[in-house]
């Protein structure tokens, strides 16, 4: 496959779109001045990116508690989600859904979901409606290592498979369930070997080379569309920080060694050396993008800090359409 | 095609509870091809109860889904075709079963709108049989409304005849948000008076299945039949008793029970559900509230005793509420006025 | 060892009561051999709210099992153990994924005992964290108890303070039925006095935290301490409130509520859950049944409202009940009678 | 492995003695003198006889909604199940269970189970016991290839595998879910595909064979027994009958020539032709263990018929340990 400049570029924008909202996010949290709890996709962006790439508007993305990459990925308003974090009206969900929740249907990212493995069987519902109403339109849903373990994925994909739905499984091994390492809780060595349970084609990809996600995803998602079924993609990825927040607290789960090891080949990095070496951008330009998206997510900070709480009236609004 | 509430008076069809239910299935699915119905046996075989039976013949594989053995991703299924626009129809064969698919339920379809800030609808009923009484034991009979009741964001329906299995099940299709529209599975073979075309009875609204003066029955389900035969018993006895089929049990039309207890001075709710806990508490603790004062005894409540349902005949007659326990009910209430 | 339900006057211990519960399980683990706890986490890394701190480490991996994001699977190892003899203790993270092992919790777990004629029993322990407050939203905030408690055949505990946490999780790990543990999230650093040794609370048995003439409050969990508050509220006001704990939400204590309501002539029950459906319209259901003529005016019940729990902390404030709706509810009541 | 006669014999009497049983419950239940819905076990023997041959009473066994040929096959009372069956206080569960939740638990049999896939993680759950206490029994637990597709079944044997316990999972793969073929609810060739994606070994063997399935079962076993972790056995079968009860009623979903070729190979039958073949018994000698098989059937028939109903009194007993 050929990847294109402007494909390279569009991956970088995507990627540092990614860290500097999850870093700017990172710090409002730590300094209290973010409500609940939320779950960083620092490290990972390649994965969202990569694959997002790959796609149209109309398709579908189903997501995650870690959820914020994808929604920035598939285009989502960093205004509108840094508003939805601090719990404004202004934000995606209005300030009713959160981190974990936070989604743009026009967009057609399904939403967080706080449930592990909650949001698969939704996406695959989507895939249904996709092949029902004759759309090529793909869905593709995203989830941890750990949520591999859970009842919901197998359902869900399996589903897929024998339906043969156009959707596109997308798992992000960061080899962690919040503490623990994915190695204590499934005795396989990687999480594609499922694929061959569910008769569908798995591969596995370096997920911290955005061009690598990319051209896996292109492909996956050109075979659904073309209405031969399911595929599986198992993005080996890390998170930089805490399960959730950014500076682990109490018991310590992982080697400084290892954090280390894996920012030695952080996916933001990767890509600007390729592209230096390549020469589709200089130093400067990347540096030019940083402090453009930077000011983008600036902006947005200013924007959620400066937006009202929803009223009060609103708390029991939006349980049903059309009122109770 | 749509008559509303009241079906005219020169129709006099008769149709099964459970044949009414295809019938209003196929008739929507004809009018309306957002409509599809998933499950598990539901496609080729047509149900293990028939409910489903021809439609796959009439509309194909893609609007009548046979499903693996999946129950979170049949209703995961339904969720995400409905925010994409459809308007599903998932099935989930015992009412039993409810309880492996309860994340996908309660999580999920019940909450997605309000999480989302309102910014999606979610049209999808999902469709199950309850109920006691075929010695089946205890996972394939329970009632298990009272869970999804407290549930904010769901709708709960359960059809005490042919004609509001109609009604309500055309009713809960066409509505924008998830419900539960749960048959009782003894009443798949009763025959009632059902309108051929297809008409609304309006979710949240309770009809008086027999007006009366001296009591209040407000039940639901397989046990409106069994209220109505206590009330014929009670009949002879003197007492003239009101019953008020809920047809809707979320949201519960409250107006219509304190208005008929204002009147009555007496009320007992009645339903197979385990009382504890039941429907019933709620219904009881609200009529209490609002009409406190109209009440010349306590609230009775008839329902399941605490225990699962027990397979052998012998202990489920026992256990399943029916004519005499609500006619028991009815005069322990009055004679403590 | 162990001491009966009061602890002696002696003792002055403050514990956390999050503390109090992992010092309770070391203690059973100490004792007993075959009380083993797994779950997400729970091991190397002692927990997410750290309730299990040190129990890898002082029992070895196997007493403390981390297991795979697996919740059906997770229940289902404590009812395998449990039927096989030993004494297992398994967590749910959070009470909104019990949802998601529901159909291992009440298909099987409850029903086990009784669909095996009795042949069996079932010491097993659900331990798990319910209540909003956190902005955590909709899927991470739930009080579900009402769910449980309609389910014959489970026992469901919510201790308010570091001492209770002490006596019923003793008396729940000693058990031999199925009992979920309930523990609020926000209470978990709460300090509160807990003696050292064990002791258990028999279950069933409510406590009155407060004495008062005037009216019963009912409640448990973490609304006890905004009763409490409320109280005080009140008392300014002239008004004699009693606050009873009910400890167990299953069985209830109907008995001590009963002989409250008696007296007081007055009651109100007040829950974090929803409203609608929760297990205070089966308390105020069996309060106007048992003690009609009693009651000076209907009994009042705090809760919820009918939503999802909002993630921003500018409407989760106005969802979670607290003490000023509390008294709210109490002066409403009174303003009946 | 040597199969000695003394295995063939006793593989020979437990398919018979499930055989006898099941059609003796499937006339009464025809005939309306039972209750409810019973699942027979007839055509699937050598799976639960094979298996069950190469246990210890002290192993246990995990159930399904077909779980009397599992019960008989470990050694329960036919009398005692009859009345089970028919809801008397004599029954195994005191009338309260019936067929779709029988249970032996002295004999280890952990119950039939009426939810699909719902008594995996229980059998899991009882292997965890055997080594925790450091007993050296296995928890062997059946299920259908349709309930492969749920996801108790799929959390259940991820965690036996990922904790290395002793526990055997046996898939009696009849190709149908009630009415619909596995095939249209599952992308896969064989259902053991799925092993590989928990890291256990799989096998296929011919689940009519009851020799093949005494071999596959008795490796397992032994292997598990050793500390090993778990295996899969997937057993291809056929029921002869309908999904529950004897006859298909309504809708037609598969050939007669599918069951006609199936019983062809029958697998009572083709133990019998290698017994006779192998001068292991004779003829004579084989009907007349079906005649003493089924006078025991006949008495556990007049056993339950004559015993009583429970009493009315029993009905809110057993609820709680200890009593409510
Ligand atoms: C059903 C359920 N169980 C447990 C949790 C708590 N939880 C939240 S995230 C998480 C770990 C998920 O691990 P993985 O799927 O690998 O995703 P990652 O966080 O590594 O991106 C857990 C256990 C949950 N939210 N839902
Ligand atoms: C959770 C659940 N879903 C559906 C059912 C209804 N049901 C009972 S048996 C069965 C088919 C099971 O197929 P399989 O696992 O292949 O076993 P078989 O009946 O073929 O032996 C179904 C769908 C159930 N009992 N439980
Ligand atoms: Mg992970
Ligand atoms: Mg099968």
């Amino acid at each position: 496959m050929e990847v294109t400049s402007e494909v390279l570029l569009d991956l970088h924008r995507r990627m540092v779109r990614i860290r500097r909202f999850e870093e700017a996010a990172g710090t409002l949290f730590e300094n209290s001045e973010m409500p609940g709890f939320i779950h960083l996709y620092v490290g990972e962006e390649a994965v969202a990116s990569g694959v997002c790439a790959a796609l149209r508007v109309e398709d579908q993305v189903g997501s995650t508690h870690r959820g914020h990459g994808h929604l920035v990925a598939k285009g989502g308003d960093v205004s509108r989600m840094m508003a939805e974090l601090m719990g404004k009206s202004t934000g995606y969900n209005h300030g009713k859904g959160g981190s974990m929740h936070i989604c743009d249907l026009d967009l057609n990212m399904l939403g967080a979901n706080g449930i592990v493995g909650g949001g698969i069987p939704i996406a695959v519902g989507a895939a249904f409606a996709n092949k029902y109403k004759g759309s090529d339109a793909v869905s593709v849903v995203f989830f941890g290592d750990g949520a591999t373990n859970i009842g919901a994925f197998h359902e869900a994909i399996n589903m897929a498979a024998a339906l043969k739905l156009p959707a596109v499984f997308v798992c992000e091994n960061n080899e962690y369930g919040e503490f623990t390492p994915r190695r204590q809780t499934m005795a396989i060595d990687d999480v594609v070997d499922r694929a061959a349970g569910y008769g569908i084609p798995g591969v596995v990809v370096d997920g911290m080379d955005a061009i690598a996600v990319y051209e896996a995803a292109t492909e996956a998602v050109a075979r659904a569309r073309a209405g031969h079924g399911p595929a599986f993609i198992e993005a080996k990825t890390y998170r930089y920080y805490n399960h959730h927040g950014v500076q682990t607290l109490g018991t310590k789960y992982r080697d400084d060694d290892e954090v280390a090891r894996w920012r030695e080949r952080d996916p933001i990095t990767l890509i600007e050396q390729r592209m230096v070496a390549l020469d589709i951008a200089s130093t400067e330009e990347l540096e030019a993008t940083h402090r453009r998206i930077q000011a983008d997510v600036d902006a947005a900070i200013e924007f959620a800090k400066s937006s009202p709480f929803p009223e009060p009236e609103s708390l029991l609004e939006d349980v049903y359409t059309g009122g109770a | 095609m749509t008559a509303t509430d009241t079906a005219s008076a020169t129709e006099l069809r008769n149709l099964g509870y459970g044949a009414a239910f295809t019938e209003t299935l196929r008739q929507i699915m004809a009018e309306d091809e957002d409509v599809f119905v998933a499950g598990e046996d539901v496609g080729a075989a047509g149900g293990v109860f028939g409910s489903f039976t021809g439609l796959q013949a009439e509309f194909g594989p893609m609007r009548s889904v046979d499903t693996p053995i999946s129950e979170q991703a049949i209703v995961g299924l339904g969720i995400g075709a409905a925010v994409s626009g459809l308007r599903p129809v998932v099935d989930l064969m015992f009412m039993d079963f409810v309880l492996v698919a309860m994340d996908q339920i309660v999580n999920q379809a019940a909450k997605l709108k309000y999480m989302f800030g309102g910014n999606t609808s979610l049209p999808m009923t999902i469709t199950t049989n309850a109920g006691a009484g075929l010695s089946a034991a205890a996972q394939h009979s329970q009632s298990l409304e009272a869970l999804l009741c407290h549930v904010p964001g769901l709708k709960v329906v359960m059809p005490s005849n042919s004609h509001d299995v109609k009604g309500l099940l055309t009713a809960s299709i066409r509505e924008d948000n998830p419900v539960v529209f749960i048959k009782h599975k003894r009443l798949l073979g009763q025959k009632g008076h059902c309108p051929e075309a297809l008409f609304e009875i309006p979710l949240g609204r309770a009809s008086i299945s027999r007006p009366g003066d001296d009591l209040t029955i407000v039940t639901y389900g397989r046990m409106v039949s069994e209220s109505l035969k206590a009330a014929s018993v009670l009949a002879g006895e003197g007492v003239d008793v009101e019953v008020i089929d809920l047809r809707t049990l979320q949201p519960v039309d409250t107006d219509a029970i304190v208005a008929s207890v204002q009147r009555t001075n007496h009320c007992v709710v009645a339903h197979e559900a385990v009382r504890f806990g039941g429907l019933g508490a709620e219904i009881a603790s609200h009529v209490q509230e609002h009409a406190f004062d109209y009440l010349d005894a306590p609230v009775g409540r008839v329902g399941a005793p605490f225990s699962p349902v027990p397979f052998t005949p012998a202990l489920e007659s026992l256990y399943v509420p029916d004519a005499a326990r609500i006619a028991e009910g009815v005069r322990s209430t009055l004679a403590r006025s």
